[in-house]
Order: C-alpha cells, then structure tokens, then sequence
C-alpha cells in the first residue's frame, strides 16, 4: 500500500499529510507533483490544504486543470480511496469528484481554531473506527469553507448518508445544514475542511483525526506492510 | 489582436457573502437608496486571433475555467 | 514615465533633496567618491536610497554598538540578512523582526501582507525554513472608523500573507494609544530553523561568478520606498509616491520553496543569496559585494520586467516584492535556470562579479553608473546625533507616586480587561493559521508560544513584547522591562531565553529629545540583555516615526525566542483544576 | 428604480497576482492566443432613485467604498 500526497504550486499542509500517514500511521507514502501524469503504484491519493495558485480565481480551480487529475480520476473510480482536506477539499469539490461548492466564510474572515465536530456517519471506510455521533476536535483554517449546495444534491446526501462531519457546538463558516465533509456515492472519495493530520498527536492538543487515517488503513488495504516508524 | 470581455456573476440562488455585507455597510453609511446589490467579477482578454474565433476560444476558457457551472453564470462579449 | 535630469540639471535644481540627501552628502559624493564628478541621475538615485536611514542605519549606528552581540550560543549576530542560534543537535533557529510601519498607514492591507513577505525573505535567504511568524501591532484608539479600517486591513495583511504561504502566526501582541493614529506600528517577526551546515551569507564573491536574479518581474511600485521610510509624515507626503507594492504569496511560497531546494541540493554551486527588500536591486546587490570585497558589472536589459520602457533608476530603485538576488559559482548558470522553471520562476542572469571593486550598470550598450562598491554600502555616512533630556523627564520627577485607590475591585478589574490594549486579541489572532506545519504546542492565548522541534525532544517557545508607556516615563527602565518581560513569557513557557531580536520603532532623530529616547531606551535594553544573557542577534530600526510633529511613544519592540530542553517542560498559562494551589513569586 | 453599474480594476501599475495566474493556467490548458489578461470587479446596484442621483450617490460608493484609491479606480455606468 502506498499513498501519493500530491502536491500543488502553493500547497502548504503538505509535509503536514505526509507525517500524518507515512511517520505516525507507518505506511508508505510519497510526494508527486501536480505537473506529473502517472499514478501507477500508488493505492491511494491524499490532497493537502494550503493555497493551490494562491486561492487565485476560486479556491482549488487552477489546481483542478493540472496534469495530474486526470489520474486522480481514475484511481477514484476504481474505487482507490481519495481524500482531501481544506484546499483538498475545493479541489475535489471544483474537479466534480464532490458534489457542490465552497464560497466564502459567512463572517468574510479567515478562521483558525479548534472546532468541534459530530461523526455523522461511521458506516464508511473513513470513519469506521469512530462510534456513530462521536464528538471529536480538530482544527480548522480556512477563509472559504462555506460549504453551499441546491435542494436536489442537498437531498440526494441526505438520501445516501454522504455527509460525513457536521460542526457543532457553533458553525464557524456559514456551511448549510453545518456541512464539514462528504463523501462520494460510491463511498472512496472523501473532503472535508477541517484538519484531521493535524490532530495526530496529544502533544498538539489532540489525536481525534488517528481513527480517521486508522479506518482508511482498515477498510482500504488488504495487506499493511509497516514502514519503520520515524522516531516523533 | 481582438478584445473580449467575460462576465462572472453568482447564480441568484447563492447568497453571496460579500454582496450582503457590502450592501449592510453602504446602508450603514446612509445609502438606504441601495435596494439591491450584485457583485461579479470581469476578465478583460487580448487575443491574438480574430473576433470569431476569439469569441468562441474564451467562451471555451470561461466554461472550463473562469466559472463553476455550480454556482456561476457567465456572460462573453467582444469588445472591438 | 520618470524624465532623466542632466548631472548638471539636478546639481541645479537640487533634485537629490526631495529624495532625501542633503547638500553636503550630495557634494561628498561628488567631491570625495567620483573625484569630482557629477553624479549621473541613476547614481544619484541610488545614493539617495542607500545613505537612507533605513537602509544604512546612518543615525542609528552608533547606538546600536551598544548592545550585546556575543555569546556562546551566537553563530551569526547582526549584520546577515538575520540572527542565528545554536540550539544543539546541529541545529539552529534564525530570527529577525521587521518594521513595515509607513507603508501600512498608507495602504494597511498591502502594507502589512509586503512586511511579512519581507521578513519572511530574509529568513529564507539565510538557508532556513521559515517556521513561525509573530507580530507586534500599534495603533490609534480603536473608537472611530479610520482606526478600524487600519486595524482590520492591516492584521487582514498578515494573516493574508502567513496563511497563504503557511507558516503558522503563532503569537503576538497589541496596543492603543492616540500616538499611533497617524502613524501605526507593524513590526512583523520571523523565525526559521536550519541545520548549522546550511547557513547562508548574502555574499557575491569569487571573479566571473554569476549573478541571478529570481522571483517577480520587476514594476515601478514603492520607488523611494526607502526614503519614504525614512522621513516625517507631514500633510502632502501622503500623495508624494509611487504605486504602493503589492504582495503576492503565492509567488513567494515557490520563491522559498526553490530557493531551499538550491541550498539543500545544490549548496555546491551557491556562492550568495539575499532577497530584494528596500532599495531592491540596489541595496541586495551592492550589499552582497560591498560585503565580500568585490565589485559588480549588471547588464540591466536582462533585468526581467513588469512593466515598458523602465528606465535604470526605476529598475535600481523598484521594491517590488518577491524578488532574490543569487551569486551562482560560473558555469553552473542552466543548473539554476532548470531548478526554478519547475516552479514557473524566472532566474535570470544579469551579470557577474568583478575584482575592480566598482559598481557598473549597463543598459542598452551604455555604461550608466560606475561608482566604488563600499560607497554604497559599507562605507555610507554615519552621524552621531545630539541627546538632549526632555523636560517631561524633568517634570515627571517633581509628581508624587500616584498609588491608586481601589475601593471596588471587581469593577476596577471589568473595567482595566475592557481595554482595547487588555482586552482578548482572540478576534485577532483566530484569522491567524497558527497550526500549519503541525509543531504548534502552545498556540496564541497564553504566554509565550511554543514549537516542537520535529525530531529532537526540544522546544521553542517565542514572545513579542513592549510597553511603550513604561518608555514614555522612563526610556531606560521601560526598555530593561520590556526585556524583561519578554524573559518572563519565555520562562513561564518553559524555556530558557536564548537571544533577542527588536524593532526600534522611534520618532525623529534629528530632535534631540527623541534621539534621546533611542539611545537611552538602548541602553536598557542592553542593560537587561546582559543581566539575562539574551544577546541581540539581529534588530531593525524605524525612526522618523512622527505626524505632524508629533512623535509616537518610544517603542522598542523586542522579539525573544527561548529553548524548551524537553517537550515535557512546556507549561502554559491557565489554571488547570479546582484545588490547585496558587502562588505569587517575586517581590 | 435604477440600475447602476461600478466596474472597479487595479491602475496600470500595480501588479495583479491573480490574473499573471489565471493567464498562466490559459496557457497550460492550451489557449497560447491569449496576449494579456486582466481582471476586474464589478458591482451592480439598484436604487430606489432617478437616474441622475442614483448615479451621484453610486460614484460616492464607489468612491469610499468600492475602490481603494491607492491601487484602483473605478468607472460608473448607468445600466437602464
Ligand atoms: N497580534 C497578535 N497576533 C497573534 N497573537 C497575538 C496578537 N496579539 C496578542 N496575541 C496573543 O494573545 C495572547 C495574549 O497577548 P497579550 O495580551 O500581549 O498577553 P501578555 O500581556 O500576557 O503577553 C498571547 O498569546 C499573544 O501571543
């Protein structure tokens, strides 16, 4: 099993991702470039907050053209998992893989905090390790995170449990029905705009985003070979 | 070199955050002859091409790239 | 487009003193540099900027000898591009603030976001990666609009920059006071770590090597940025410049990211690296030849450019930002020009390092500037100014101790935490990511803020501090407090205190009085330093701080990073559980 | 009622980050025709008001408001 962490021009929660899976979890994982066109040998495809092209246009557009996508594409739909957090997230959101838009934060300011957050759903293989309504806390930052979506894709995630994360005890952006991640239909790829890698150890105030990365490595690998851990 | 101008707008259906705040503050500042406010953003282009083929290849770039169908319309019109 | 005077038209019209030279230095460079030449308008400009106090520090000089440089744990002092720390295990923090001050009254978002982009430059051209951004803000009283409007944009700017580029903005702090309406304060500090076999010096040496220019074309924004700095604002001189600078983090997060994968992996073929910051291309460039001994030859039309038919002092002059200046061992140019264009960055050759110990522009096949090296930088004036006490000191002596009366304490506490200056910064610092890079231990809110360092059992803990009106009373005092102070948050965190860097945020120096403010604020800040063993590793100096006449409170901001030996020491500021005893140490 | 339009975009001289980024990214997407790029907002109002002061009022909005003075300017233009 091996996970490629792409990286975008602008891209700042990368080696953030990599640490997550490769240091703490013990598996493989490696960086691949945006201009890159091949994604044999990888398993699996984490895209990593930050800043793709400066948020320039939309949050995740330009990022969405890259070279690179299209393999994305493929890994998701044969079923390989795909997740994407914060600027992963708009860029599974503006590259169609997820179902409506991020504008930005009601309070048109940039937030930066520990948000509380309710499993919504423990059915899927990202969340598998956490009890149904588990209340866990993760950080968040970002400035367009407002998650927006019609009456019809509104239903249809209701209809097949697709959101994943909602925000409680506040709503920090203005998400309709306090929306913090989704998943696919088919149930592989997954966005969200809080920061799950960077909840991996007490150390950092919390280790609520292990079981997420746990239930990944659960659900998606038949056969985990563990890398040597890198000394924390 | 032909010029051509691509209007992005919100769908009416998103409540554009800026729009409403934008619109409180002019109220604030005593404009309450402001009943509506709609902001959109503008590309002005240069092409290197004639205005036909210009027209059709930004039409091209504002669908793929300058607006997210999801949320956004848009509008291209050539300028000379 | 700027028209070029004749040497002859500007000796007449006297040009050079709206750039800011007087007539006796420009008559030294004419009489004592070029042996009596006239200096050509390219020359004239980039002597104005660099004999500006902000780039070459002519007022403040001699008072900044005064602090304590030196110490065991002090690998780099003042004088590269930032301060390095030994912290053991091969490793080392660097760390500098910056003053963004004028430019942030004027245009506050872009202001504050080109402050950071600066800083934050400078600690990358060292060979670290940046890994935390604290600041230090000042500002009028926050009850009418214009001051809201300058507090919002301006801490808007930083997180802009911060978050975009992702270095966590871990810490801070804030004040008000009617001192600063017209004239706000924007002290932005950077820290950065770096293995010790990394560290950079911003040095164009060794004949025939190359010179690399990197990063943003080059525009017409911020010219005399420098000198702007480094006068009074008085009505008019808010309509007196050229396009304000615009940030663009997104450029300077490749700009960092190339530039460390040059130092990593190709330290062999690195000679020098500075970034463009005041006076751009002049100030990075001399600065790196006047530093190694050398001189310079820069053929300008290779100069990339933003906008048509600039003309050398433009191109000299420019700060636009997001720039970098290269010195690449010869032969090795294609190496460097394959390395960025990965990043879609320009790295251009624009000359080569020569032994004649001359600085010469060429544009289009004409040889428009030749003036010795040093003249530029090392060797810029200095002047020592008149100190002079201010009779508020006097007077100050002659008022009773005030020992206030407190009949009602819960109502004088509710009223001192409803200060704006007491009150929570947490609407501040929450537009801050101060998360990315997952080190943040202890994140804004408690006393100092606390790194780990990935790898090691060690942290870092950082504070920005000073109370200015402990200045006002009493320069001396106030400056050993805010030290002080700062030691306080660091070992309270944890840590031990390791050195210091500041921002000398003062009024006109050229007044005897304020000049007074400065050097004897200095004095206790060395004092302080002495006494803690904290050494000051790096600084900046904002003076002419002033509207209308009216000078800001003295304020030496002062930037302290502290050592945590184990992760287990960090300690924070809340009270953690019901029963827990409390105690009051000190006198 | 009135419409009245605010087109607002950088002056000459100040650098415009985003649109060097979406001209970047036409050019990746294979649209080599595009010379030069630039990107401005704009803002549409409708005013309980006649034309003339609806106009007046917008160009004080767009004056305090809508415009920052040390890098944009702004054109009003009444749509009806
Ligand atoms: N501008 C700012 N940016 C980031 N953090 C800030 C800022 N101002 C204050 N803080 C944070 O808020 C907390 C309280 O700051 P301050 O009021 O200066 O406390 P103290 O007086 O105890 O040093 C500290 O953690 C500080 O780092």
């Amino acid at each position: 099993m091996k996970f490629a962490v792409i990286q975008f021009p602008g891209s700042n929660c990368d080696f953030d991702l990599l640490w997550a899976i490769r240091d703490i979890m013990g598996v493989e994982a490696e960086f691949v470039w945006h201009d890159e066109r091949s994604l044999t040998g990888f398993d699996g495809v984490l895209i990593p907050g930050g800043f793709s092209y400066g948020d320039y246009l939309r949050c995740g557009a330009i990022a969405s053209f890259s070279n690179i996508m299209p393999e994305i594409k493929r890994l998701a739909s044969e079923g390989k998992p795909i997740f994407g957090t914060c600027n992963g997230f708009q860029i599974l959101v503006e590259s169609g893989l997820l179902p409506g838009v991020l504008i930005r934060n009601d309070s048109l300011k940039f937030v930066s905090k520990w948000q509380a957050l309710q499993v919504e759903n423990n059915k899927t293989k990202f969340t598998s390790e956490y009890t149904k309504n588990e209340l866990i806390h993760l950080p968040i930052a970002h400035g367009e995170g407002q998650y927006v979506a019609d009456e019809d894709i509104l239903a249809d995630l209701k209809a097949n449990n697709q959101i994943v994360f909602s925000y409680v005890e506040g709503n920090p952006n203005g998400s309709i029905e306090n929306i913090a991640g989704i998943i696919n239909k088919t149930g592989n790829v997954l966005g969200m705009m809080p920061h799950p890698e960077r909840a991996m150890e007490k150390l950092l105030g919390s280790n609520d985003g292990v079981k997420m990365f746990a239930s990944i490595l659960k659900n998606f690998v038949e056969k985990i070979e563990p890398i040597d851990r890198v000394k924390l | 070199m032909t010029k051509v101008r691509v209007y992005v707008s919100y769908k009416a259906s998103i409540l554009d955050p800026q729009a409403q705040a934008i619109k409180a503050a002019t109220h604030k500042m005593g404009y309450s002859i402001v009943e509506s406010l709609n902001v959109g953003k503008y590309f002005d282009f240069e092409l290197d091409s004639e205005a036909n083929m210009a027209e059709e290849k930004v039409a091209e770039i504002a669908n793929e790239l300058l607006a997210n169908p999801n949320m956004e319309t848009y509008k291209v019109e050539v300028l000379n | 487009m700027t028209v070029e005077l004749s040497p002859e038209e500007i000796r007449d019209t006297k040009i050079y003193r709206e750039w800011g030279l007087t007539d006796e230095e420009y008559l030294k460079i004419k009489e004592e540099i070029l042996d009596d030449r006239l200096p050509n308008f390219t020359e004239t400009g980039m002597y104005a900027v660099m004999w500006s106090e902000h780039c070459c520090y002519k007022n403040s000089k001699p008072v900044l000898k005064k602090f304590p440089t030196t110490g065991p744990q002090v690998l780099m002092g003042p004088g590269e591009g930032a301060g390095v720390v030994d912290i053991g295990d091969n490793l080392a923090v660097v760390f500098k603030a910056e003053s963004h001050n004028h430019p942030s009254y004027v245009e506050p978002y872009e202001g504050a976001a080109t402050g950071s982009g600066g800083i934050i430059r400078d600690i990358f051209s060292m060979g670290a990666r940046p890994i935390a951004i604290l600041d230090s803000l000042r500002f009028g009283q926050i009850d009418n609009q214009k001051t809201r409007h300058i507090v919002e944009q301006v801490t808007a700017g930083i997180a802009g920059y911060g978050n975009c580029i992702g270095i966590p903005t871990i810490g801070g702090e804030v004040a008000f006071d009617e001192s600063y309406a017209g004239n706000p304060l924007v002290n932005v500090l950077c820290v950065g770590l770096i293995e010790h076999k990394h560290i950079q010096k911003g040095q164009a040496k060794g004949i025939g090597n190359s010179i690399f220019y990197v990063g943003a074309k080059t525009g017409r924004d911020g010219i005399h940025g420098a000198s702007f700095a480094s006068k009074e604002f008085g009505s008019g001189s808010e309509t007196q410049r050229s396009a304000v600078q615009v940030g663009d983090p997104f450029m300077e997060k490749l700009l960092l990211e190339a530039c460390i994968e040059v130092i990593q992996n190709h330290g062999d073929i690195l000679v020098g690296i500075q970034d463009m910051g005041a006076a751009g291309l002049v100030s990075s460039t001399s600065e790196m030849a006047s530093k190694a001994g050398s001189g310079l030859s820069l053929n300008l039309d290779n100069v990339p450019q933003r906008e048509t038919e600039m003309i050398p002092y433009e191109m000299m002059l420019s700060e636009s930002q997001e720039r970098m200046v290269l010195c690449i061992k010869k032969g090795h140019e294609q190496e460097i020009i394959e390395l960025f264009k990965k990043y879609d960055l320009d790295a251009v050759n624009i000359g080569e390092v020569t032994d004649d110990g001359f600085y010469t522009l060429f544009h289009k096949g004409e040889m428009v500037a030749h003036v010795p090296v040093d003249s530029l930088a090392e060797d810029a004036p200095v002047y020592y100014r008149e100190a002079q006490v201010p009779a508020r000191i006097a007077e100050f002596a002659q008022v009773e101790k005030f020992i206030p009366e407190i009949t009602d304490s819960t109502a004088t506490l509710k009223a001192l935490l409803a200060q704006p200056t007491i009150a929570s910064k947490r609407s501040i610092y929450e537009t801050y990511d101060s998360r990315v890079m997952t080190n943040t231990v202890v994140a804004p809110g408690s006393d100092a803020a606390v790194l780990r360092v990935r790898g090691t059992r060690k942290a870092l803990a950082m504070t920005t501090d000073c109370n200015a009106r402990y200045l006002y009373l009493d320069p001396e005092k106030g400056g050993a407090i805010a030290v002080a102070e700062a030691a306080r948050n660091i070992v309270a965190s944890g840590g031990r205190p390791l050195a210091i860097t500041d921002c000398l945020n003062f009024g006109n120096p050229e007044k005897p009085e304020q000049f007074w403010e400065l050097t004897t604020a200095v004095d206790g800040i060395s004092r302080a330093c002495l006494a803690l063993n904290t050494p000051v590793i790096s600084g900046n100096v904002s003076l002419y701080n002033e509207t209308n006449g009216s000078a800001i409170l003295p304020t030496p901001m002062i930037g302290m990073v502290g050592l945590i030996e184990n992760t287990d020491y960090i300690t924070t500021q809340v009270f953690k559980a019901a029963g827990d005893v409390i105690y009051l140490i000190g006198k």
